[in-house]
């Protein structure tokens, strides 16, 4: 790893504070900042029941090494500035925040790859499960194929 | 052996300490065993196509070895962002 | 465009408020939100001597018609529910914020693109000129040729 | 016409009116014309590859037409984001 990268990851049951990220990524000094961020959909099902809430299982301790993995890989590959990755664990309302993902680089194609990179590794490589409640149902929520394939073209 | 998400619901705790019998080398054949064990380890392991797996908390297939590990999780499919 | 998107393009010497345009965004139900913001760098030239102003001048109407032109396409393009371009305009210091694309979309991947796409073209296709002052110096910036490119790989 | 950046500093003003000869049909005429009318229009229009131009506020090339227009600017490559 460069001199100069700040790597930041968290798992954390409190919500995820976006200006507080890029604040602290540009009094840093960054040149560009990329940042995706997720959040908890109300998607009605075919029964047209939305999502109430949404539950995030994670397992402690893997979670945050394997953040910190892919965000250190994105750094080094990018020669990024900063990367941070922030995602929410617990129970959360839709609107809800659940994952921030911001990268800071001198080039604004490298913010922005490192930043697609990392929200679509995180997404199969992170050791994360959601859990959706729909009134009194709930249902572990399936992996996507296309999750995989999206992963796969940074190989 | 640690558990999540609906592995952990069908054996009904996410966590337990096993005897593993001397001739066990992979995850696949841990698997084998632990689903004779219970019915709800029955159920949790009955699709194994569905099941991912981790040695000291990194990720591998269900082929790898357990020899000297300390701790093995079982899940489904990782599911954030 | 389709139902629901909502495009906002300003050209603006107030300083961008990225926390206002994305609770704006979440406000409007987004799933995914992806940015990116571009600051004012304090490069150090040949001579030792880093940007102490950089100046920013437009072609007032010109400039708006192009970012809405741009924000529509992306929009149509990606099937975004919602695309902005905000720009600054007159003198900044350096660590400013003078440029922010943001982007919603059901899909990660399709905001992620359009916000790329939107930042590319931007850099050629709006008619900003920037001037670099450098305490007693100022000088107007070269177009690089690597921004013709970068934009010319979304034809 | 309008000018932007450095040809606008070379000319020594933003904007102004003139009356083209009739036989002028493209930008690039224009120009020709425009940098024989002083010696801040000769400096700012003395290397065409460095001059893009608009017409009625659409970008265009040096060889569009410029029949019906009512404004054509005149300006360096741009440098915004």
């Amino acid at each position: 790893m460069a001199d100069g990268q700040t790597i930041r990851v968290s798992v954390q049951r409190e919500a995820i504070d976006l200006t507080a990220e890029i604040a602290r990524m540009e009094g840093e000094g960054a040149g560009g900042i990329a940042t995706f961020c997720g959040h908890v959909r109300a998607d009605a099902d075919a029964t047209g029941g939305g999502v109430t809430s949404l539950e995030l299982e994670h397992y402690p301790g893997a979670t945050e090494a394997a953040l910190l993995r892919l965000a250190t890989t994105a750094a080094a590959r990018w020669s990024l500035t900063a990367a941070s990755v922030i995602h929410r664990v617990g129970p959360m309302a839709p609107g809800t925040r659940i994952v921030l993902v911001a990268t800071a680089a001198a080039h604004r194609a490298a913010a922005l790859e490192a930043c697609a990179y990392l929200i679509d590794r995180l997404k199969t490589d992170a050791p994360f499960w959601k859990r959706e409640v729909r009134g009194g149902d709930a249902r572990w929520v399936e992996a996507r194929g296309g999750d995989e394939a999206a992963a796969a073209r940074w190989e | 052996m640690v558990y999540f998400s609906w592995v952990r619901e069908a054996i009904g705790s996410g966590e337990e300490l096993v005897d593993v019998p001397p001739d066990t080398a992979t995850v696949g054949a841990l698997v084998d065993w632990l689903a004779t064990t219970s019915d709800g380890h029955a159920r949790a392991f009955a699709d194994r196509g569905r099941l991912r797996a981790a040695v000291d908390q990194a990720f591998v297939g269900l082929d790898a070895g357990i020899e000297g590990a300390r701790e093995v999780a079982i899940f489904p499919p990782v599911t954030g962002g």
